[in-house]
């Protein structure tokens, strides 16, 4: 909203966009704020996208900058693709959390902060050597000092509630003050306080009080210097809530079992940034699901190879470090031809490395981490939302295809969230067994589907199929081990060959452009909404840019090529040193293939993209 | 409980066990009675076929389900613990077993083993303990005595080895049983036992690797010493042993010692009674780390505890679960919560 | 022995071992109170800074090494024991430590923790039981009691946990004792008795996570239980425990009872003595079995038996390997055995 | 020696190479004769090349073709790469051997058999349906049926030997007859038997009477077509041993801790192909080697790198599911930067595969097999014994450039052998160890070496430099924990480029031939003795065909682009789907590589690779 949101006189100014950004102390319910902001702009018909941004300690000492948690969302009566570059309004809650968040301030943009916690100590903890609000630090933006702490304590006067429990509600008074800056109405948030303190009504009173106390001061202040509308935008009708990507991937692997009528096995070990889809299909064990928290990653693994073995739905679910440790037994179930979903929600390394940050690194270990030849599918979803509909396709892909499918997301996926209109079960694609068929008489587990060249799924328990499987080679056909050269060839021509044919199974890549500009933007994963939204302002600045989004990384989508060879540029963007350009570059030689990365745990700027593109275009 | 058992149609035999793979052990290892004592088992167990999977790592004990006309999976070194964990979580009905090395199972594999046997999910582990790396052609393993010269200690290993029954106590086991290769009527008892406990059965076998590690277990299966150093241990039956039973085990303090009835007064009343089904494992330890050459070694089932099985206990849970629950499918669980609908 | 420890030039003080990071933890974590327990301990030992090193996995305990004025490696989730071995091998002047939580030791990490306890390398692993997964912000973990409600067991755990001090000992441990993080001195106490016995010694500290499990260990720690619920064992000195002692610890078969001093005629001459150094481990065991409510925990050195170390055991061979041997260079040796000159 | 070797009279031909393979049971002393045979070859100055086929199961039962045990070598008055193709001369002791080893018999050469097992049991158990001396099986060769078993009874005969101890000695008659055919004194393996039976001397003049009885009958009989002679070679001057590819690994790994004055700590879990390499090293303790048989492939890195770290020289050995298994270790490896060699012995994949062939298909995990961005060093020894020179070269790079090295050999080098002429520790290239520096008396863990970008190795034990490393990502210069975006990049490209430099200390690529060919022949590790036998065999019929070989694959050799360029084609071979290949695509597009692939667990054929150089030369 670089145009709109301006110092001035306190009228009503209408934005397609705005991003606001809550920060404070992991104790200030900055995630709740955030979030409840966000419900009411989506009840109000504005797209929008948000991202939690969570200390990487526990739980730093209070007013530290190690303990800050933020909260950034954008709303816009145009589409929204990313939580935004940085933010119009930072709400600040103390020293500390300017002090990290103030990186994320568009300048010219407004800040406001918690006047109240700006005392000398805070001031120190959080590192400053004088006070920011008075050494010119803040000289670029229009600051609202607002006495957050002490308004609140004064409205809650009366309500025998404790300090803590006062302190506790300063969030809601700041989200009443944004609740009258952007023209929301306070019904919604006022229904979740009162369910959410059913069993306290005095916390109830006290935190609609808080809100309804910072509505009313933002109304009667000077300092806020004008009241912004950001009207409904135009979204497909439907039924929406929202989702993060964590929370869309386990509600897809459900899906897709329920739709096949069987259980979902999940065979996990806890790891940053993926643990949430464990607890969340922890939470779900009446809808068929069975969640084993493993005691280590092989384990998680192989106890999933195990239950799709014997006929179920087996998943597990990682980030790098973990995924490295799961290459031995993928390679199990690349051999036995078993389904297997293996997801690795990836996180900034190497090593350890990053482990609370996004990066989009793992398309090497996905496609190329196993020992000897040993192919897998590879897949990619997008958005938080459509982490339903990869984990979804991932299930059918890996039972369709009898092999393992690994499905990338990403830290910046996994906890963002947006608005979704979620399908019903009985809209989704269906997800067709291989039936085991005995011929002549006798069963033979490698006979394959001729057009896929999957092997069907005999499951212990089914009379008559008796037969065994393992690592070492096995013969065509029967399935017994066998050290003969000829047959070691031939099937690894075929597993190669089963994997490849996937590509008749999945869709044609999307060009977004006219076809005829020069470059072409590539992109993969969880970096879809900052490059659409690069490439569509250029464009709509009659730049002659594409753009073609893989969510399918092996087999690739089968008119890549046709679509590439009409570029002279062909640049892939990707948070990662050009995994991806190198994997394109080796399956597409002599083409133009350039790279833009990015390695630094955070997600591309709308910003950066489009200088990088335009730069592009100018030679 | 839903893991009842189907009963086959018809009375099933040895034979209908067998596989039709050339069995490829070395001639004369241990490995072909312990095959042998498993079909005779199965029958007695009327189990069908179809429900019965045999789970393997690495190694030549591994090669064991290839040999067994049931279903069964030859996976990874060491990690058949966890594979087999999966495959009775997906389908409860069936009989799992799972057969180990002791490299399989105690070196690359510990991990696994002990948390299969901390969880207690309700499958049968049959462990070839040869002491030794066969498969990889004769290195030491985790079981093998110190001293051993083998492939990889050249001048002896200098490791302290584990001793299954400890460790698998250790970690929380329910069913601790050991036999030997060489007495198949044994063999097939326990795996009958192993297999109607309800839990992780572990089942010990001295097994004899003729070629990296012969007669590593002679001083309690040569037949000059079966009187004087094996002792069949039998729930609520008294430890004696030795030639007509003349010799028994008593408790001296937190000790035990070998008596001999009729010497010093000893009767059988002061013969300590095997309790199998205690809780507290004192006994079974004390029992389990007896040995040559001044104790002979406990065979037969040593601990065999009831407590919930893992999947008993998941069963239960979504019993429980599924009785609340507000929704049912997840059509349900997406319309639950927040949501808001554009017109 | 080559593992003889240098002696520091000056006496070392607590400050000398604090390094200058800032310390995360949470506030009020249990962790505190471990790191300046063995800030306080080192400098007892008199060892100079540079030949400590803390080796660690991954997990909020697994922090330690940055705290510490020390040689310091934090490398990944489990591995701590493994690479600790490496590192005494390689250096063995070296004092090792080695820091890892209840998750990194026994979930991801049981297996390196078993073997490194059988193999009984001198290094010295610090066992910080909280029985949650801390860093990754509380899942259940292998030490969790049953029921237990965290963030991956909505519904309450369906598992049976490990007791370390079972496992320690199934696994061959020669040192084990348990202490608890709200009282430093008897934690500096067995951090200095740990170093100084030579072999893997295992101390377990009862960790208090104020965020994901507060008040886990309560029913031992709190001031109000701890004269009821603690008993602090020394060897050689009779298991009382309770206000002034007057409660105690007697036998009765294989089973261990709570008497009190005073009442039917029980003197002090009832009371079980602890042997630590017993090489059979059953009483250890049962003291280490000891849990409220029936019983008090045992605190203090419940094992410390000595074995020949791993890294002794590696010297004298070589030692004794480099006495007899043909020859002593590479050059040597690729001159040895068949070979041909072309002229 | 396809035009030198025919049937004929009983004359005395010189031939140039000459393949011989000695084939029988298990239990028949196979790998023995072989090896005296070679030795014997080596010492009368002939060129050779040897490799042993050990059956897959440890001791099948006898007499079966799972149970059959084959040793192969070639000899030459030319320089030789290869044990060959085909033997000329194929000994089996038994229906078995010569069941599963017609195959690598030359139609036209001389199968000689131990008449006395063809019977009518031997014969089924073999699964042969007829028998082969009679139903035509063996037409086309020329078959020479030696009564060996009842004549060496025969010789044996008063010795007081059991009857076991006769048969072992069959082998010894075979090798007679050999030694006649080829013209060679018998006196080394007489001392060679004597030496072994010292303590038996029954048993050393049963191998000694069988040995020249087969000699003695061999001269007697009409059956052999003639006597052949292989002249010496000319060969470089010098004191030689034959060495295996494991042996050499191991020796190479004990020369360089010695040549630093270091110890090798190998921590190592048993598996096939790569034990010997333990079991070599746990010989030499007294040579300032530790080794630890680890309880798993994770724990024998993780030890590996604990030894590093406190500065001896720590080094892993393993195949591929062990590999599989230490990518996540090695990360750490490459984040805490500190030294470690991790040799691979690559095997038949994937997963369990075909444990005991060979196949090159883990350069993709070399490379590749590492969660996020986590570049190694990777190299490949090309022949049995440059084994040493690179696992020299392996602990040199690790220690200089302070990360991994990963050394990739195969099956089949590792169990080959070779005449080697061995170097002495003093001339051995140094290695040179980064030493820490204090700036201002503090100490920064992450300073590093201007030119190679190092960092330094300090050791616990060393006063005043103590400091703290990690899995984290590492703040430049003090080594601190850092969640700084800017300073993430810095660090991932840092750690990319120190590995991109070792490009600048290790060799050029050195191209065989005129360069003016237009098809390049391309291989990389354990296939460079077939390939280079085809490769010179076109040149000497004057083909324009040019060969270069990689030693060096991450980072490749600096002239790499700069020889590929010249050619119109570029043929990449491979014991893989074309892994090597498709990372050449990746880093030179726009060339034109192709590949030739072979996945049948055996090495090439130089008659396969020349029908295949000729077809590409013709289009
Ligand atoms: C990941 C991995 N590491 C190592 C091996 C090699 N390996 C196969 S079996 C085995 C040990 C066999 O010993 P044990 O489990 O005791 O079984 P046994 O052969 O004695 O029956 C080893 C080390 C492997 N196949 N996979
Ligand atoms: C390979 C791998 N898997 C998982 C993780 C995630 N992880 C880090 S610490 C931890 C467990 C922490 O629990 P614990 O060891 O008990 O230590 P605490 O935090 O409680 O001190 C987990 C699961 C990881 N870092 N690496
Ligand atoms: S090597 Fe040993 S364990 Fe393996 S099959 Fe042979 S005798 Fe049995
Ligand atoms: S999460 Fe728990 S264990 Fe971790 S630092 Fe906080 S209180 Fe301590
Ligand atoms: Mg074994
Ligand atoms: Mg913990």
């Amino acid at each position: 909203m670089d145009d709109t949101l301006v110092n001035g006189t306190k009228t009503t100014k209408e934005l397609e966009k705005v991003v606001i950004r809550f920060a404070g102390d992991s104790g200030d319910g900055m995630q709740l704020t955030g979030s409840q902001f966000s419900f009411t702009s989506a009840l109000w018909g504005n797209d929008l996208a948000t991202f939690p941004d969570f200390p990487a300690e526990i739980r730093a000492p209070q007013g530290t900058v190690e303990g800050v948690s933020g909260f950034q969302v954008q709303i816009g009566k145009i589409d929204i693709y990313t939580p935004g570059d940085q933010a119009d309004v930072l709400v600040a809650m103390n020293p500390a959390a300017l002090k990290s968040n103030l990186q994320f301030a568009r300048k010219g943009g407004n800040i406001i902060i918690d006047m109240d916690a700006f005392v000398d100590r805070n001031i120190e903890k959080a590192g400053f050597k004088t006070n920011p609000l008075e050494d010119g630090t803040l000289n670029d933006y229009n600051v609202v000092e607002a006495p957050i702490s002490s308004l609140t304590k004064a409205a809650l006067e009366g309500l025998q509630l404790d300090n803590k429990s006062i302190m506790r509600s300063k969030n809601m008074f700041a989200l009443g003050m944004m609740y009258w800056l952007f023209d929301r109405s306070l019904k919604e948030t006022e229904k979740y306080i009162e369910d959410k303190f059913r069993k306290t009504p005095a916390l109830a009173e006290g935190n609609k009080r808080a809100l309804n106390a910072g509505y009313h001061y933002a109304e009667t202040i000077e300092a806020l210097p004008a009241r912004y509308k950001v009207p409904p935008a135009s979204i497909e009708k439907g039924v929406y809530r929202h989702v993060s990507g964590n929370t869309a991937t386990a509600w897809g692997l459900m899906a897709a079992a329920e739709k096949l009528g069987k259980q979902l096995f999940l065979g996990s070990y806890p790891i940053t940034p993926a643990s949430d889809i464990l607890h969340e299909l922890s939470r779900h064990k009446n809808l068929g699901v069975i969640t084993m928290q493993a005691e280590d990653e092989i384990a998680a693994v192989c106890s999933a190879i195990g239950a799709s073995y014997a006929g179920q739905v087996g998943v597990t679910t990682s980030s790098g470090p973990g995924i490295a440790l799961k290459g031995e037994a993928i390679g199990l179930a690349v051999m036995a031809e078993v389904p297997l979903v293996v997801v690795d929600v990836q996180r900034g390394g190497p090593s350890t490395g990053l482990p609370t940050k996004t990066e989009q690194a793992d398309i090497n270990i996905a496609v190329y981490g196993r020992n000897s030849e040993s192919p897998a599918i590879v897949i990619a979803a997008s958005t938080p939302s459509n982490c339903f509909e990869f984990a979804y396709r991932a299930v059918k892909l890996a039972i369709e295809h009898m092999t393992p499918v690994i499905l990338l997301t990403d830290g910046y996926l996994a906890n963002g969230s947006e608005p979704w209109k979620f399908p019903k079960l009985a809209d989704l694609p269906p997800i067709k067994i291989n039936e085991p068929q005995k011929t002549n008489g006798t069963y033979h587990p490698y006979a394959r589907n001729p057009e896929t060249l999957a092997r069907a799924w005999a499951v212990p328990g089914t009379t008559g199929l008796e037969h065994r499987i393992g690592g070492l080679e096995k013969q065509d056909l029967t399935g017994n081990v066998s050290y003969d050269p000829q047959n070691h060839e031939k099937m690894v021509r075929t597993r190669a060959e089963k994997v490849a044919r996937v590509a008749n199974y999945i869709p044609e890549l999307e060009r977004i452009g006219t076809g005829d500009g020069k470059l072409l933007v590539v992109g993969w994963g969880g970096t879809y909404g900052g490059l659409l939204t690069a490439v569509k302002e250029l464009q709509q600045a009659n730049k002659k840019i594409d753009f073609v989004h893989f969510n399918y990384i092996n087999p690739l989508p089968k008119n890549t090529q046709q679509i590439f060879e009409k570029y002279d540029k062909i640049l892939v963007c990707e948070l990662n040193m050009g995994q991806f350009a190198s994997l394109l570059r080796s399956k597409f030689p002599g083409l133009n293939i350039l790279s833009y990365n990015k390695i630094q745990g955070q997600p591309f700027l709308v910003t950066e993209l489009k200088e990088v593109f335009i730069n592009h275009l100018k030679d | 409980m839903e893991n009842t058992i189907d009963i086959p149609q018809q009375k099933l035999t040895k034979k209908d066990f067998e596989s039709d793979q050339l069995v490829r052990w070395c001639p004369g290892c241990g490995d072909y009675s312990i095959l042998s004592a498993m079909t005779n088992a199965l029958p007695q167990l009327n189990i069908p076929r179809e429900n019965v999977v045999f789970i393997s790592g690495i190694g030549c004990a591994a090669r064991f389900p290839y040999y067994m006309n049931t279903y069964g999976f030859h996976t990874i070194h060491g990690r058949g613990p966890a594979v087999a964990t999966g495959v009775k979580l997906a389908n409860p009905k069936l009989s799992v077993w799972e057969i180990q090395g002791d490299g399989d199972a105690m070196a690359i594999g510990g991990n696994h083993f002990i948390h299969a046997l901390r969880r207690n999910i309700d499958i049968n582990i049959i462990l070839f303990n040869n002491e030794i790396y066969g498969l990889t052609k004769g290195q030491y393993s985790p079981t093998s005595p110190t001293g051993l010269v083998t492939k990889s200690t050249p001048y002896g290993s200098i490791e302290r080895p584990f001793h299954a029954a400890e460790l698998v106590i250790g970690a929380q086991g329910t069913f601790y049983a050991r036999t030997i290769d060489t007495n198949p009527k044994l063999m097939t008892e326990i795996f009958v036992h192993a297999a109607k406990h309800m839990g992780t059965s572990l089942v010990e076998v001295l097994q004899n690797c003729v070629i990296f590690n012969d007669d590593a277990h002679a001083a309690v299966t040569a037949r000059e010493n079966r009187d004087d150093f094996q002792l069949h241990v039998k729930h609520g039956q008294p430890l004696l042993f030795g030639k007509e039973n003349k010799k028994g085990i008593r408790l001296n303090g937190l000790k035990l010692e070998v008596v001999t009835l009729g010497e010093n007064g000893i009767t059988e009343k002061d013969i300590l009674v095997h309790d199998a089904h205690a809780e507290d494992p004192t006994l079974h330890l004390m029992l389990a780390r007896m040995a040559p050459p001044h104790f002979p070694m406990a065979l037969g089932v040593i601990r065999e505890v009831r407590a919930k099985t893992y999947d008993e206990a998941i069963a239960e849970e979504r019993e429980k679960i599924t009785k609340n629950a507000k929704y049912h499918s997840v059509d349900d669980l997406l319309k639950s919560g927040e949501t808001w609908e554009i017109k």
